[in-house]
């Protein structure tokens, strides 16, 4: 054991610190994501409801019933479709929708840049808005920005994100018609643009095409307004807390009684809040896809959220086992990269 | 309780808290005498008027009293969430107590069953297994439970392992006092203030969970009376205009939440000695 | 180098500061003047003022801290007249401050390098490799061997010696006129408090900047000090040449505080002489014990304790004393049984407790008790003082409820606490009160054995004399056995029997303390004698102030 | 650029899949009827509202230029249309409609549903038969008065073999993956790109044999939410809103620019009672049930006038339907004494089903379980997906579950045979009567009009009696485009046939 041991850190240790970080983490993923393929596998096979039945409807007969279930593989034993079920997914086979008669794969991909688009924003917004607020209240404190967050903090945590969506679409849409329809991602007489990355408002400027730009840019304003006046305020009362002990620790102090100017201080103290702040930014990006559910249904986004709710209401196994899957896989990925970071930016965790 | 009042002396904030929570308990008890509509009786001729000196939050599409809907909705939330809260509370304090306080394979093992259950989208898993195991009020709470059981563990896991190496643990077990008594009289008393604050953050989230569930049809049933449900049937309204349908059970949301985010700052200052008085 | 006399460095006027609207005065008509080349000491006890003094020197009050008389002036300019960027400026660039646990004081996601060469570049217009040049050149001559290498360390790699070592260089950098040290050295070992201050004080002679050092060690005044203030309660109550002020304090208070620290009793080994003679039976007996401790991430030990063997008699007192690291605490820890030892045995009256259950233990912890290193670290912090002192009571079934309510009171008494803390929380006590809570728990079911872990460090000069005294009463009231482990020889004097002398886990030295203070045989424990400052002044301050004196500048 | 020709529709979902032989779908119906082009067709006639509808009594040729009934209807003979080319170019012939057969029959679906059940097929040899290049035959065992109509139908188009062919795979002889995504037919359009849940683009086929479509290019997007589609429709993001709520119907109708379109069509919306079980085994436990309905309230509320009530079992536009004997009032007192006579005066439990998302359902939901309430009838509403709530009322395992459906052919006994026949497999609510199942056997086979006509009135006589269903309401079809668009049309499968229309 101990031989062992040694021997492993001989060719451990001399690695440098980053990748060394790096593959300790991604070694991780392999029995995180079997322990995620089980769940989602069992999860989503105890669901009730026969897909079968449902779709072939009025006309079946119970012939071409027990047919569709053997082509389905609904009437192997359970432990069968479970290894049949990894076995195809590291193949990048998730099944076929029953719904979309779409492979599962093939539809999520071609939903995943509308919700990645939708939360990237989203994500960059309740960063810019959750951090900057913090950061003022904590160097001006008492001033106007610090009791109003305080406020904001208290109530972001408190308002459900899809009401809140609809108080916007209310008013924006509504009362004062500034906001396009709530719906889709792109005007629908705007042509989308060529797919790149599949965010239309990058690929639109990639395609030179203002207008598929500005309807695409139009219409994200506001769900993810949404999703960053939620999210901002459960950011920023953490940042806060974080940066105002470090604003407050004894190395800030020495460094202003050093003569360093506040920007040099501020910088320092932020750098020494971000490892807290990295690990919160990482549980608001799975926060955000669990949000996207419901704010994609109000606004009919198009994107993985919408989907999840509709495998949900009719029982489309494959596709919900898909998305369930595929956002654990995206989740653990992000909090993978996130743990990655915290160990770069934090010299003082061994590796 | 001189310290109690002491700190709402001092502290605005929880005295809101408090009247808020003190404004649902009265909803909670005196439903019936605070409306004489029925918050389930469905009429038809009078759907979707907006709010009057009859109907004071207007009528949803069935034509159910939007007020009265609000006010007994307030039974099911609380319900749903304080069980779900209270459950995850007594079942995980002690699992994180016992993963914090012995290191083993055992403790190993319940961490990595917590991993996979959080590493999945909480609402995402929620409306997966409200969907397996039935829309039934119960069963939500269930279902909110074992979300929560993982934080209530981590949260008094993550303290334990920084309680159990303080050096008071060391001086008590010199003084007689056995792996029980360390557990329970020293570790917890000062592990339990993140846990108090994560049952008020979890009150609410579960309210947000539960009215979240049920605004896409995954929660509760119609007509029962829940304020995600009637967010849900006023959601498409508020496009076309009709605003109080979605409105006042989304308020009442805010409200419930509210009032628990700020008991439990309260909750987390009172029952920390050092900070009491403050 | 010394700028000519007349205008003083720094001087400050009738200062008063305090904490807000009606609260009270934290310093009221605080004067005294620095000059060039001049090392100003400043003593008090706890909360007597010195850091908000120094403080409001550099103009960075505590929040809600506020100047609401006084002046304050640097070379003839006030320093409360100059706009925000002039302060900044100043702070820093001509007033530097250093202050207590370096390691706090540095940025730890930060090269100390980097640290280093960010104040320089705050003050003095350079390019970023010219900052980098300097600091690495001043960390050579703080004493850092291997600066270029050391420089790009996080301050996480560092002892606490070095990382005092690079504050004071991150203090000097700027070429400062005015050196602030506020208790600069506490936490360190003797013999590397000793280096630090030598360094620290050499290099602000070498520049001509003036020196305030703040300390509670009188003989850190009288070794590297000219003058020295006492304060008290926010005022100073005494300021005079370093020479008068040992010989004749004029002040109460100053001379309550001076006998204090010269407290050296007469040694124990002639009164216990009967009771602790060779035939006296064995309680304690350790043989070859050994404890290691796994390096996080690597497959070496540290070996803690190294192969340790030494026993107590009935009534004996054994003080262990070393540098910090040196094992101490891992010892005494496993005396009670709080650590596992690896190999080795541990007898207890007779009986082995080295591999005995923790439950057949049990028992026994009646009988072998240890007053824990940090106090407030030691107790609860949301048990009242009553149920703390209580806690080990219940190991003795005899006592009843009731019974066990007497008793705390009676230990209340003894250890010389009011009986109205008995409702009190830990937070609510004084660093002395807890020490003395400490005690009591220890004390509570009168055991035969006592570790005592450091039960003075970290206190004032006059509580930890009171606690002394406490210990050596109740040794000669209860008549135990002690283990004392400290960092403090003066205490060690007044209170053991013999003494072993601890280095990298292994015992170096072992005999009765008076023939190991007069003849040390190993060169550690010359060390370690030697970096105990004596408070008398050193032939070398004396006659420097002979010197000054006869400048006229004094 | 093309707006006038380009038609944007907001749709609640798209179709789950392109092919015709998957199980029949709203959605999916509207691809059919556009896509793939039948033999025959009915004649068109405009309604006095401006709609064209189709003429039951007029059978014409389509693909087929005409065709000969044997006298005792046992054969059809089909003479095809020369030079009718797909979107492809490829010409139909005699080969390309026998193996659209073909492939309907061996994909064991819809085609071979038809062919089995309604015209007792056996040997698909024997049946269809080519009699030249242009001509083929089929010929059926008994004779059936729906030998014609059944051809009609949206699901039994005649496929682009020649293209299809290409697609064929060993593992996949009928090209059933194939055809899920993509369309080859000889219908007015072709679909040119297909993205489930996303989108659906319909481009006119210029070869069309009726000449090509005004609109040369249909835009269908999903949008699941009804009010999002509203928007979307008031905005002028979309032309053509279909499947509104009633309320938002009579929201848009009074907005300018928008055109609502209403038909009175052969949906029909009731509660079904599993006849099967206690306590609605019991004659008057139904009819209390239909009883406390408040049919009034529920037309004014909920459907918004759009919909009248359900006074037959037989879809009111169809022929020998009858409203006579409907005589059910919402009427608690006497609902209550019904419950009495049937032992139960202090009401019982039960339960009611309506599918997840269903909005409408939902809301007769609530006002139904107020209304049952009314003699002490407790009712539990359980929304469930829909797959679910076929899973279980398949089953037998609900009570009461809402049920709407419409039979696509315009005949009674075909209608009645779906629903009531005690030997139909979606018979879930398990209504049996002797005489009502021996009527409807007899009106599958007689070819004597009048005698069906009498029997069928007897049938919706005995079933009006005895209620196995609580009839709601006929709920009608509406369309809801911008005023623009024009060239409505109604189908009996409903959803819209985008040849018709077009934009000025
Ligand atoms: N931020 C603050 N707010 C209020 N009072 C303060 C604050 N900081 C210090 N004080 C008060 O000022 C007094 C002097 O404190 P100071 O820290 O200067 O003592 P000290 O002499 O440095 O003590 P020590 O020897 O323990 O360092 C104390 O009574 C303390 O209570
Ligand atoms: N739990 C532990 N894990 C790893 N190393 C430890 C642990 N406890 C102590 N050590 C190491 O063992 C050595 C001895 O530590 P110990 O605390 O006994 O020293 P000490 O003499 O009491 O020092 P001080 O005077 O600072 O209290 C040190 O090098 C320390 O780093
Ligand atoms: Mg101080
Ligand atoms: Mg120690």
């Amino acid at each position: 054991m101990n031989a062992a041991r040694a021997g492993l850190s001989r060719f451990w240790n001399p690695i440098p610190r980053p990748l060394r970080i790096v593959a300790a983490r991604l070694a991780m993923l392999v029995p995180q994501m079997f322990g995620v393929m089980m769940v989602t596998f069992l999860l989503v096979r105890l669901l009730p409801g026969d897909p079968a039945l449902l779709l072939l409807g009025n006309m079946a007969t119970p012939e071409t019933i027990a047919a569709f279930r053997e082509r389905l593989g609904l009437d192997l034993p359970v432990w069968d479709q479970f290894l049949r079920y990894v076995w195809n997914a590291a193949h990048g086979d998730l099944g076929v929708s029953i719904f979309t008669s779409n492979p599962v794969v093939t539809d999520l991909m071609e939903r995943a840049p509308a919700t990645l688009e939708l939360i990237g924003y989203a994500m960059i917004l309740t960063i810019l808005v959750g951090v900057t607020l913090a950061v003022i209240s904590v160097v001006r404190e008492g001033g106007a920005v610090d009791i109003g967050s305080r406020v904001y903090g208290l109530a972001a945590g408190a308002i459900p994100d899809f009401w809140i969506g609809l108080l916007l679409i209310y008013f924006f849409f509504y009362t004062l018609g500034w906001a396009p329809a709530p719906f889709g991602r792109i005007d629908t007489f705007v042509s989308p643009p060529p797919t790149v990355t599949g965010f239309y408002t990058i690929d639109s400027i990639i395609a030179g095409d203002p207008a598929a730009f500005f309807s695409s840019a139009g219409r994200l304003v506001l769900p993810v307004a949404t999703l960053a006046i939620v999210n901002a305020g459960a950011l920023m009362k953490m940042t806060k807390t974080v940066f105002s002990d470090v604003y407050r620790s004894d190395f800030i102090r020495h460094a202003r009684a050093s003569g360093l100017p506040e920007r040099v201080i501020r910088r320092a103290a932020l750098r020494n809040s971000l490892p807290p702040i990295i690990t919160l930014v990482g549980f608001l990006v799975g926060f955000l896809l669990g949000a996207a559910v419901l704010v994609e249904t109000i606004f009919a986004w198009g994107g993985l959220g919408q989907y999840a709710v509709q495998s949900v209401v009719n029982s489309d196994y494959p596709a919900l086992q898909g998305f369930v899957l595929v956002a654990a896989a995206f989740i653990l990925t992000v909090y993978t990269i996130v743990d990655i970071l915290y160990e770069l930016a934090d010299p003082r965790i061994r590796v | 309780m001189a310290h109690f009042l002491r700190y709402l002396r001092r502290h605005p904030a929880a005295v809101v808290g408090l009247a808020l929570l003190l404004v649902q308990i009265i909803a909670i008890i005196f439903a019936p005498w605070l409306t004489s509509y029925s918050p389930v009786e469905a009429d038809p001729l009078s759907s979707l008027q907006p709010p009057s000196a009859e109907h004071w939050f207007g009528t949803d599409v069935s034509g159910m009293d939007i007020y009265a809907r609000v006010i007994y909705a307030t039974r099911i939330n609380l319900l749903i969430s304080i069980v779900a809260v209270a459950f995850a509370f007594i079942v995980g304090v002690p699992i994180g107590l016992f993963i914090g306080f012995y290191r083993g394979w055992l403790s190993s093992l319940v961490m990595r069953l917590f991993d996979f259950i959080q590493s999945f989208p909480v609402f995402v898993l929620g409306m997966a297994l409200v969907s397996v195991m039935g829309q039934e009020i119960w069963n939500v709470a269930i279902v909110l439970a074992v979300l929560f059981i993982p934080m209530f563990a981590r949260v008094i896991r993550a303290e334990v392992l920084s309680l159990r190496e303080r050096p008071f643990v060391g001086a008590a077990r010199c003084s007689g006092a056995t792996d029980f008594s360390i557990m329970f009289r020293h570790i917890l008393p000062n592990a339990l203030t993140p846990a108090i604050v994560q049952i008020s953050i979890s009150v609410g989230l579960a309210i947000l969970l539960t009215a979240g569930l049920s605004f896409v049809g995954a929660g509760v049933r119609m007509p029962t009376p829940e304020w995600g449900l009637m967010v849900s049937t006023g959601a498409q309204q508020m496009i076309l205009g009709v605003w109080w349908v979605a409105l006042f059970p989304g308020m009442a949301i805010v409200i419930a939440v509210l009032s628990f985010a700020l008991i439990g700052d309260m909750a987390k200052d009172l029952s920390d000695p050092t900070t009491r008085d403050r | 180098m010394r700028a000519p006399g007349g205008m003083p460095l720094l001087s400050v006027e009738d200062l008063t500061v305090d904490f807000g609207e009606g609260t009270a005065k934290v310093l009221s008509d605080v004067s005294f003047e620095l000059r060039r080349d001049e090392v100003l000491g400043i003593v008090g006890e706890t909360g007597a003022g010195k850091s908000v003094l120094a403080r409001a020197l550099i103009d960075l009050l505590p929040e809600g801290g506020r100047i609401v008389g006084g002046d304050l002036r640097l070379d003839g300019a006030s320093i409360l007249d100059m706009d925000a960027a002039e302060r900044r400026q100043m702070r820093g660039g001509r007033i530097a401050l250093i202050g207590t646990n370096a390691k706090a004081l540095l940025d730890p996601v930060e090269t100390v390098g980097a640290q280093i060469a960010r104040v320089l570049r705050a003050h003095k217009p350079c390019s970023r490799k010219e900052a980098w040049a300097a600091a690495v050149d001043l960390l050579a001559q703080v004493g850092i061997v291997n600066p270029e290498r050391r420089a790009r360390a996080y301050p996480h790699q560092l002892s606490g010696g070095m990382a005092q070592r690079v504050v004071i260089a991150m203090a000097m950098v700027a070429n400062p006129e005015v050196v602030l040290a506020d208790d600069a050295t506490l936490g360190l070992d003797a013999t590397i408090q000793v280096q630090v201050l030598d360094l620290l004080v050499k290099r602000c002679r070498d520049l001509g900047a003036g020196v305030v050092l703040i300390t509670h060690d009188l003989g850190i005044i009288a070794h590297y000090c000219d003058r020295v203030a006492i304060m008290k309660d926010g005022r100073i109550v005494e300021l005079d040449e370093v020479g008068h002020f040992l010989e004749a304090p004029k002040d109460g208070y100053s001379r309550t505080l001076l006998d204090a620290a010269k407290v050296r009793p007469t040694p124990r080994t002639g009164e216990a002489a009967d009771e602790t003679g060779e035939h006296a039976p064995c309680l304690l007996e350790i043989g070859r014990l050994v404890k290691t401790f796994p390096i996080s991430g690597t497959t070496e030990v540290v070996r803690a304790i190294d192969d340790v063997s030494f026993s107590v008699r009935k009534g004996e007192t054994l003080a262990l004393v070393g540098e910090s690291g040196s094992g101490k605490t891992t010892v005494g820890q496993c005396l009670v049984r709080l650590l596992e030892s690896d190999s080795g045995g541990i007898a207890f009256d007779g009986t082995d407790i080295t591999n005995m259950p923790a439950h057949q233990f049990r028992p026994l912890r009646r009988r072998i008790q240890m007053v824990f290193q940090e106090p407030y670290v030691a107790l609860n912090p949301r048990w009242p003082v009553r149920a703390l002192i209580g806690e080990p009571l219940q190991l003795d079934p005899a006592l009843d409820r009731g019974a066990r309510a007497r008793r705390a009171r009676e230990l209340l008494d003894l250890v010389h606490l009011p009986a109205r803390l008995a409702d009190s929380y830990p937070h609510e006590l004084t660093a002395g009160e807890q020490k003395r809570v400490g005690i009591a728990r220890a004390l509570a079911t009168g055991p035969d054995f006592v570790v005592f872990d450091e039960p003075t460090t970290a206190l004032d000069i006059r509580v930890r004399a009171q606690i002394i005294d406490l210990v050596r009463d109740l040794q000669a009231e209860i008549g135990m056995s002690a283990l004392f482990i400290t960092h403090d020889l003066n205490s060690v004097r007044s209170l053991a029997h013999n003494v072993a002398v601890m280095r990298h886990g292994k015992i170096v030295e072992y005999g009765e303390t008076e023939a190991i203070f007069a003849r040390p045989a190993q060169d550690y424990t010359r060390m370690l004698l030697a970096a105990e400052l004596p408070i008398e002044q050193g032939a070398a301050q004396r006659e420097r102030a002979e010197t000054l004196r006869l400048a006229g500048t004094a | 650029q093309g707006a006038k020709t380009t038609l944007v529709v907001a749709a609640p979902r798209t179709p789950e899949s392109l092919d015709q032989e998957y199980p029949p779908t709203e959605a999916g119906h509207e691809v059919r009827r556009n896509v793939n082009e039948r033999l025959l067709a009915y004649a068109q006639k405009k309604g006095d509202d401006g709609v064209l509808y189709e003429d039951f009594t007029t059978i014409t040729g389509a693909l087929a230029e005409s065709y000969e009934l044997s006298p005792d209807k046992t054969s059809i003979t089909f003479k095809l249309r020369k030079g009718v080319k797909s979107y492809r170019g490829n010409e139909l012939n005699a080969d390309t409609v026998m193996w659209s057969f073909e492939r309907g029959w061996n994909m064991k679906s819809n085609f071979h549903w038809y062919m089995t059940q309604i015209f007792k097929i056996q040997d698909p040899k024997a049946a269809f038969t080519k009699i030249d290049d242009y001509t083929v035959k089929v010929t059926i065992p008994n004779p059936s008065p729906l030998l014609d109509r059944i051809w009609i139908n949206s699901d039994l188009g005649i496929l682009d073999a020649t293209e299809v062919k290409k697609h064929l795979t060993s593992d996949d002889p009928w090209a059933g993956r194939w055809l899920s995504t993509n369309t080859a037919s000889f219908g007015p359009y072709q679909i040119t790109k297909y993205a489930p849940g996303q989108e659906v683009v319909y481009e006119a086929n210029t070869n069309y044999w009726r000449g090509p479509a005004k609109l040369t290019k249909v835009i269908l997007r999903e949008m699941p939410t009804s009010a999002n589609r509203v928007a979307a429709l008031q905005a002028g993001s979309v032309d053509v809103a279909e499947y509104l709520l009633p309320r938002e119907l009579a929201l848009l109708e009074k907005m300018p620019g928008v055109t609502v379109h209403k038909v009175f069509g052969n949906y029909i919306h009731r509660v079904e009672l599993n006849n099967a079980k206690p306590p609605f085994d019991n004659v008057k436990v139904r009819q209390a049930m239909n009883y406390l309905v408040p049919r009034e309230e529920i037309l004014k509320s909920v459907y918004f006038n759009t919909a009248r009530f359900t006074k037959s079992p037989i879809s009111e536009i169809y022929p020998a339907f009858t409203d006579e004997y409907f005589f059910f009032k919402n009427d608690p007192a006497k609902a209550k004494a019904l419950l009495a006579e049937a032992g139960m005066p202090e009401g019982f439990k039960t339960q009611l089903a309506y599918r997840t998302g269903d909005q409408i359902e939902e809301e007769i939901a609530v006002i139904l379980k107020s209304a049952f309430a009314k003699a002490g009838v407790e009712v539990e509403l359980l929304k469930m997906p829909a797959s679910t709530l076929v899973e279980r009322y398949t089953k037998g395992e609900v009570p009461m579950y809402f049920f709407r459906d419409m039979a696509i052919v315009p005949d009674a006994a075909y209608v009645a045979n779906l629903w009531l026949n005690s030997a139909s497999a979606i018979n879930y609510s398990k209504f049996k009567s002797e005489e009502v199942d021996q009527k409807i056997n007899a009106g599958l086979t007689s070819t004597d009009e009048a005698q069906r006509v009498a029997d069928m009135k007897r049938v919706q006589q005995l079933t009006m009696e005895s209620a196995p269903w609580v009839f709601l309401m006929n709920p009608g079809y509406q369309l809801a485009t911008r005023s623009n668009v024009k060239g409505y049309s109604w189908y009996t499968p409903n959803g819209n046939a985008f040849y018709d229309m077009y934009k000025d």
